[in-house]
C-alpha cells in the first residue's frame, strides 16, 4: 500500500499540487509542519534520504541563507561590523530553509521509480503539446547515447595526455570538442528523420487512446495534496 | 515479370565528387542481391539513391514498374521497401521497442491497436517478444539490429534493403537474424562484409570497387591453401 | 547556478515567468516544424550531456550553459530544448525545480533566444570564423549576464530581503561568463569553420539555405 | 629487461559483472601482442585498464616497472603509450586534420609551432601530407582511423594499444596501416578480428575468451577446406 498514485499523471497533478502550497508559505510554524509531513512521508514509504542532492542544493542556498538574516530590521542578534543580523531574519531564513527542504525531498521521491520514458507518455496524456513530448522522450532516448560519445571523447583527450586546466588551451579543446559533438547529432538527427519518412512517417501521428486513472490513484491524488492544503490555509488564516 | 527495383546507369555524387558512375542492377521476385565491397565503395550510398533518400546525379530509379524522380514517387514506393540502416541507433527513436515496432503500422493508418497486434505478432515471430515493453536504448547491439528489422517487417515489405546486417550482432542473435531473413518470402538486396553471410543467404552477388557495380559470382569450392591461423591450446595458466 | 529550487520564490513571480515561458515554448514549437524534432531533440542532449561537465576554473569548476550556443542554432527553438531539458534534470537529478521550471526556462532561454534572434544573423553572415567565434563569445557573455539578471530580478521581487543575496549570486557569475565567451566563441568558429549550415536554426526543412 | 606493460592477475568488472579475472601478461620491448577473442570478451576493457581509464576490481598494472593505481601515476605512464580506440569518431574532435595531430604534442608542451612541425612530419611519414588542412568530419572511413594513428605517433610512444585497427579501412589505406605499423619501431598490442592481419602484424598472441586470458600460437599451414567466395570477372557491363 502506498501514498503515491501508480499512475504518472495522477502523480504528477499531485506532486505539482503540494508543491505549489508549500511555495507560499510565510510563517515559520507552517513550513515546518511542511517539512515534518514530508519528513513522515519518506518514513511511511521507507524512502532512503537522498543526502547528495541536499548537499548539491547548498551553493545556491548558503548565500540566500546567510544574507537573509542580515538583511531584515528587527530585534538584533548579532553584529558583525556594519552588518546585523536580526531574529525576525533569522526565522525567515530558517522558514525557507525548510520550505526548499522539503520541496527537493519531495521531488526527488515523487520522481523515484518514475522512467522517464513512462514520464513522456503521462506528459501526452496530461494533454502537453505533442511535439514537446517528442522532443522530451527524442532526449530521453538519445541523452545516454550522447553522454557515452561524450565520456569516450574526453577518454581519448585524457590518453593523449589531455589535462584540464585555466587556460585557452583548455578551453579551446572543450569548444571543438562540443562543436563535434554538436556535428555529430545533426548528422544524426538527420538519419533519423530519414528513417522515420522510409517507415512512412508523415507528419502526425494518431494520438495514442489514454486509460482511464484507475479509482485509487484518483484517491490518492487528492489525499496526498489535502494536508499540504490544510497547512496552507493554517498559514494564511 | 516487372523487376522490383531497377538502376539504370546511375550516377551519385557526394560533395560534388562522383561516387559511383553508371551503375546499373534490376532485382526481380524472390530474389537476394547481396553486394560486395570495401569500405567507401558507396554500398550504402547506393541502397540511400534506391529508396530515394539520395538523389541521383544522373541515371534512372524504378521502383515496381514505376520511374521514380520526386519525393512523392517515392513516397509510395517506401510502403513496400525496407531499410534496415547501418546504424540500428539512427533507428530506433521510439521509447519501447514495442512503440517502435508499431510506428510503421501506425503511420500506414491502421488503428493503434492493430499496430500493436502486428507488432507483437511480429515480435513473437522474431522469438522477441520478451523484448516488447523494454526500452530501446537499453537493448544489447544485437538485440537492437532485430528491433530494428521487427519494425522494417511489421509493415510487410516486399523487398527488404539491408545494409551489413550483423554489424555488432553477437552468435545467439546473429542465428536469429539469419533465420528470419532466410523465412523473408520478398527480395532481398543484402550489403555485407560477411562472406560466410552472404554466400548463406543470396543468391546472386555483385561488387561494387572505385565506383563500378559489376555482377560477380558466389561459389564455395573445395581447396587447398595457406591460411593463418591462431590457436588456444589446452588450458595451461597463465602468459 | 541558474536552477532555482522549489520552494524559494513568491507565487507571482512563479506564475508571472511561468507564463512568459509558456508563451516562449509556444513560439519556439510554432516556428517548428514536425522534421524538425530529432534535430531540436538530439541538440538539447548535446547541450544537456555539455552541462554535465565540469570546466576548471581556477580552484574551483564551472558547468557551461550554452545558451547563446543554443540561440544561434535553434533560434526560438531554444525554449522547448530549454524546458524540456530541465524538466528532465529535475526528475532524473532533483537540479532546479517543477514550480520554478518556468522561471528558470525563462532565464536561461530568453537571452539566448534574443542572442540568437540579434546577433545570428551577423555571425552567419560574418566575414571568417574568427570573426563569427568573436561574436558569440560577446553573445554568450551578453546571454550569461541576461541569466543572472534573470535570477537576481526573480529573487529580488519575490522578497526585499532577497536584495544581497541577488547582488552577491551576480558576482558568481563572472568566472562563468569567462568560460563561457572562450568555449561558445571556439564552438562557433569551429561550426562556421567546418560545416556553416549547422548555424542555421533549420526549424523548417523547406526554409532554404544559402548555398 | 623490465617489461614495458605488465598486468598480474587482473579482474575487471563492469557494472558489477565480472568481465575477466586472473589476466596476466607482459610485454617486453620490441614485442607486437596480439588479442583476439569474440565480441564482448572484454578485449576493449583490458586495453582501457592498461591505461587507467577502467580501474580493476583486483590485480595490478604495472607501467614502465611503476605500480600504477592513481590518476596520477597512469598520466605519467599515458605519455609514453598511445592509443588507438575502436571508433575513430571519439577520437577525433579538431576541426583539422593537422590541429587533430598536433593536440598531443601541445598537451606535453611543445609551442604552437613545434606541435604543428610535429604533427605535419608524422603525417608526411604516413603519406597523409595531403590531408593536413582537410576537416577531420568529412575524411572517409580509412583516413579517419590514418589520422588518428598520426595524432598517437605524433607523440612518440613507447607502446601502441591497438583496438581494432582496421575497422572500417578500405583496402589502399589498409595497406598504408600496415606499412606504418610494420616500421613502428616501439611495442604494441594489438586487438583484431582480422586473422590475416594479426598474423602479418604480431609476433606473440593471446586468446580472451570467457573472461578467461590465454596464450595461443600463431601459425600459417597449409589444408585443404571449403570455403565460400565472391569472385568478381573480368569486365563485361551492366547486370
Ligand atoms: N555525409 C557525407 N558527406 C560527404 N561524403 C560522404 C558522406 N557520406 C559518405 N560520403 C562519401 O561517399 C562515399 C561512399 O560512402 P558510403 O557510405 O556509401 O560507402 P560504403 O560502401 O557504405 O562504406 P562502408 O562500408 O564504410 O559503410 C565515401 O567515399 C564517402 O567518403
Ligand atoms: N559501458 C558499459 N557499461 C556496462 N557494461 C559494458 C560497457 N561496455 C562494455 N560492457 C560490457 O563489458 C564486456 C566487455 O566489453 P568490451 O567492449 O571490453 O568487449 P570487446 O571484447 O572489446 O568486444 P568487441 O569485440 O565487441 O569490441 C561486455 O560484456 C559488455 O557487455
Ligand atoms: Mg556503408
Ligand atoms: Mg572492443
Amino acid at each position: 500500500m502506498t501514498l503515491w498514485p501508480g499512475d504518472l499523471r495522477a502523480r504528477l497533478l499531485a506532486g505539482a499540487a503540494v508543491l505549489v502550497f508549500i511555495a507560499p508559505l510565510d510563517a515559520p510554524g507552517p513550513a515546518f509542519a511542511g517539512l515534518a509531513l514530508v519528513a513522515v512521508l519518506y518514513a511511511l514509504e521507507r524512502h532512503a534520504l537522498p543526502w547528495r542532492r541536499l548537499l548539491h542544493l547548498e551553493a545556491f542556498l548558503l548565500i540566500v541563507l546567510v544574507t537573509v538574516p542580515f538583511s531584515m530590521p528587527g530585534t538584533a542578534l548579532l553584529t558583525l561590523g556594519p552588518l546585523q543580523a536580526s531574529v525576525e531574519g533569522l526565522w525567515r531564513a530558517l522558514t525557507l530553509a525548510a520550505k526548499v527542504t522539503a520541496s527537493v525531498l519531495f521531488l526527488s521521491a515523487l520522481f523515484a521509480g518514475a522512467a522517464p520514458e513512462h514520464l513522456g507518455a503521462a506528459l501526452r496524456a496530461l494533454h502537453l503539446p505533442e511535439p514537446l513530448v517528442r522532443i522530451f522522450l527524442g532526449l530521453v532516448r538519445y541523452l545516454a547515447l550522447i553522454r557515452a560519445e561524450m565520456a569516450r571523447a574526453q577518454e581519448a583527450m585524457r590518453a593523449r595526455s589531455f589535462r584540464p586546466g585555466t587556460n585557452l588551451h583548455s578551453w579551446r579543446s572543450y569548444g571543438w570538442l562540443i562543436g563535434r559533438m554538436l556535428l555529430r547529432a545533426l548528422q544524426r538527427a538527420d538519419r533519423v528523420e530519414e528513417a522515420m519518412r522510409l517507415r512512412h512517417y508523415a507528419g502526425r501521428l494518431p494520438r495514442p487512446a489514454t486509460r482511464a486513472v484507475p479509482r485509487a490513484d484518483k484517491l490518492r491524488a487528492i489525499a496526498l495534496p489535502a494536508p499540504f492544503l490544510l497547512i496552507l490555509l493554517w498559514g494564511l488564516g | 515479370m516487372i523487376p522490383l527495383v531497377t538502376l539504370t546507369d546511375l550516377t551519385l555524387r557526394r560533395d560534388g565528387q562522383v561516387v559511383m558512375s553508371g551503375a546499373s542492377l534490376s532485382l526481380k521476385l524472390g530474389e537476394r542481391l547481396a553486394i560486395v565491397g570495401p569500405n567507401g565503395a558507396g554500398k550504402t550510398s547506393l541502397l540511400r539513391a534506391i529508396v530515394g533518400l539520395e538523389r541521383p546525379a544522373a541515371g534512372r530509379v524504378t521502383l515496381f514498374g514505376q520511374e521514380c524522380t520526386r519525393e512523392a514517387d517515392f513516397r509510395v514506393a517506401r510502403r513496400r521497401i525496407g531499410f534496415l540502416f547501418q546504424d540500428s541507433d539512427d533507428q530506433l527513436f521510439c521509447p519501447s521497442v514495442i512503440e517502435d515496432v508499431a510506428f510503421g503500422p501506425l503511420n500506414l493508418g491502421v488503428g493503434e491497436d492493430a499496430a500493436r497486434a502486428t507488432a507483437l505478432a511480429v515480435l513473437e515471430g522474431l522469438g522477441l517478444a520478451h523484448l516488447a515493453e523494454r526500452f530501446t536504448h537499453k537493448l544489447s547491439g544485437g538485440e537492437k539490429r532485430l528491433v530494428c528489422l521487427a519494425g522494417l517487417l511489421a509493415m510487410r515489405p516486399d523487398v527488404l534493403l539491408l545494409d551489413e546486417p550483423t554489424n555488432g550482432i553477437d552468435a545467439e542473435n546473429g542465428a536469429r537474424l539469419r533465420a528470419a531473413l532466410a523465412a523473408f518470402e520478398g527480395a532481398m538486396i543484402l550489403v555485407s562484409h560477411d562472406d560466410g553471410f552472404v554466400s548463406e543467404l543470396a543468391s546472386r552477388a555483385m561488387v561494387l570497387r572505385a565506383g563500378v557495380l559489376r555482377p560477380a559470382e558466389i561459389h564455395s569450392h573445395p581447396h587447398f591453401h595457406a591460411h593463418p591461423h591462431i590457436h588456444a591450446p589446452e588450458p595451461r595458466g597463465g602468459a | 547556478m541558474a536552477h532555482i529550487p522549489d520552494g524559494l520564490l513568491g507565487l507571482p513571480v512563479l506564475i508571472g515567468t511561468g507564463a512568459l515561458a509558456a508563451g516562449g515554448v509556444a513560439l519556439g514549437l510554432r516556428a517548428l516544424d514536425d522534421r524538425a524534432i530529432p534535430r531540436v531533440a538530439l541538440l538539447a542532449a548535446v547541450f544537456f550531456a555539455a552541462s554535465l561537465v565540469a570546466v576548471p576554473v581556477g580552484p574551483s569548476s564551472v558547468h557551461l550553459l550554452l545558451s547563446g550556443v543554443m540561440g544561434i542554432m535553434l533560434g526560438w527553438g531554444i525554449f522547448p530544448a530549454v524546458v524540456v531539458a530541465l524538466a528532465l534534470q529535475a526528475a532524473l537529478f532533483g537540479m532546479g525545480g517543477l514550480t520554478s521550471l518556468g522561471t528558470n526556462t525563462l532565464n536561461i532561454a530568453l537571452p539566448g533566444a534574443l542572442v540568437g534572434v540579434v546577433l545570428g544573423p551577423m555571425i552567419r553572415n560574418a566575414a571568417s570564423p574568427a570573426r563569427a567565434g568573436a561574436l558569440a563569445a560577446l553573445g554568450s557573455v551578453l546571454a550569461v549576464a541576461g541569466t543572472a539578471a534573470g535570477v537576481a530580478l526573480a529573487l529580488f521581487l519575490s522578497a526585499p530581503e532577497f536584495t544581497p543575496a541577488a547582488k552577491v549570486l551576480g558576482l558568481t557569475y563572472l568566472p562563468l561568463a569567462l568560460v563561457e565567451a572562450a568555449v561558445s566563441g571556439t564552438i562557433i568558429s569551429f561550426l562556421a569553420r567546418v560545416e556553416p549550415r549547422a548555424l542555421h536554426p533549420r526549424l523548417s526543412p523547406e526554409e532554404d539555405l544559402p548555398a
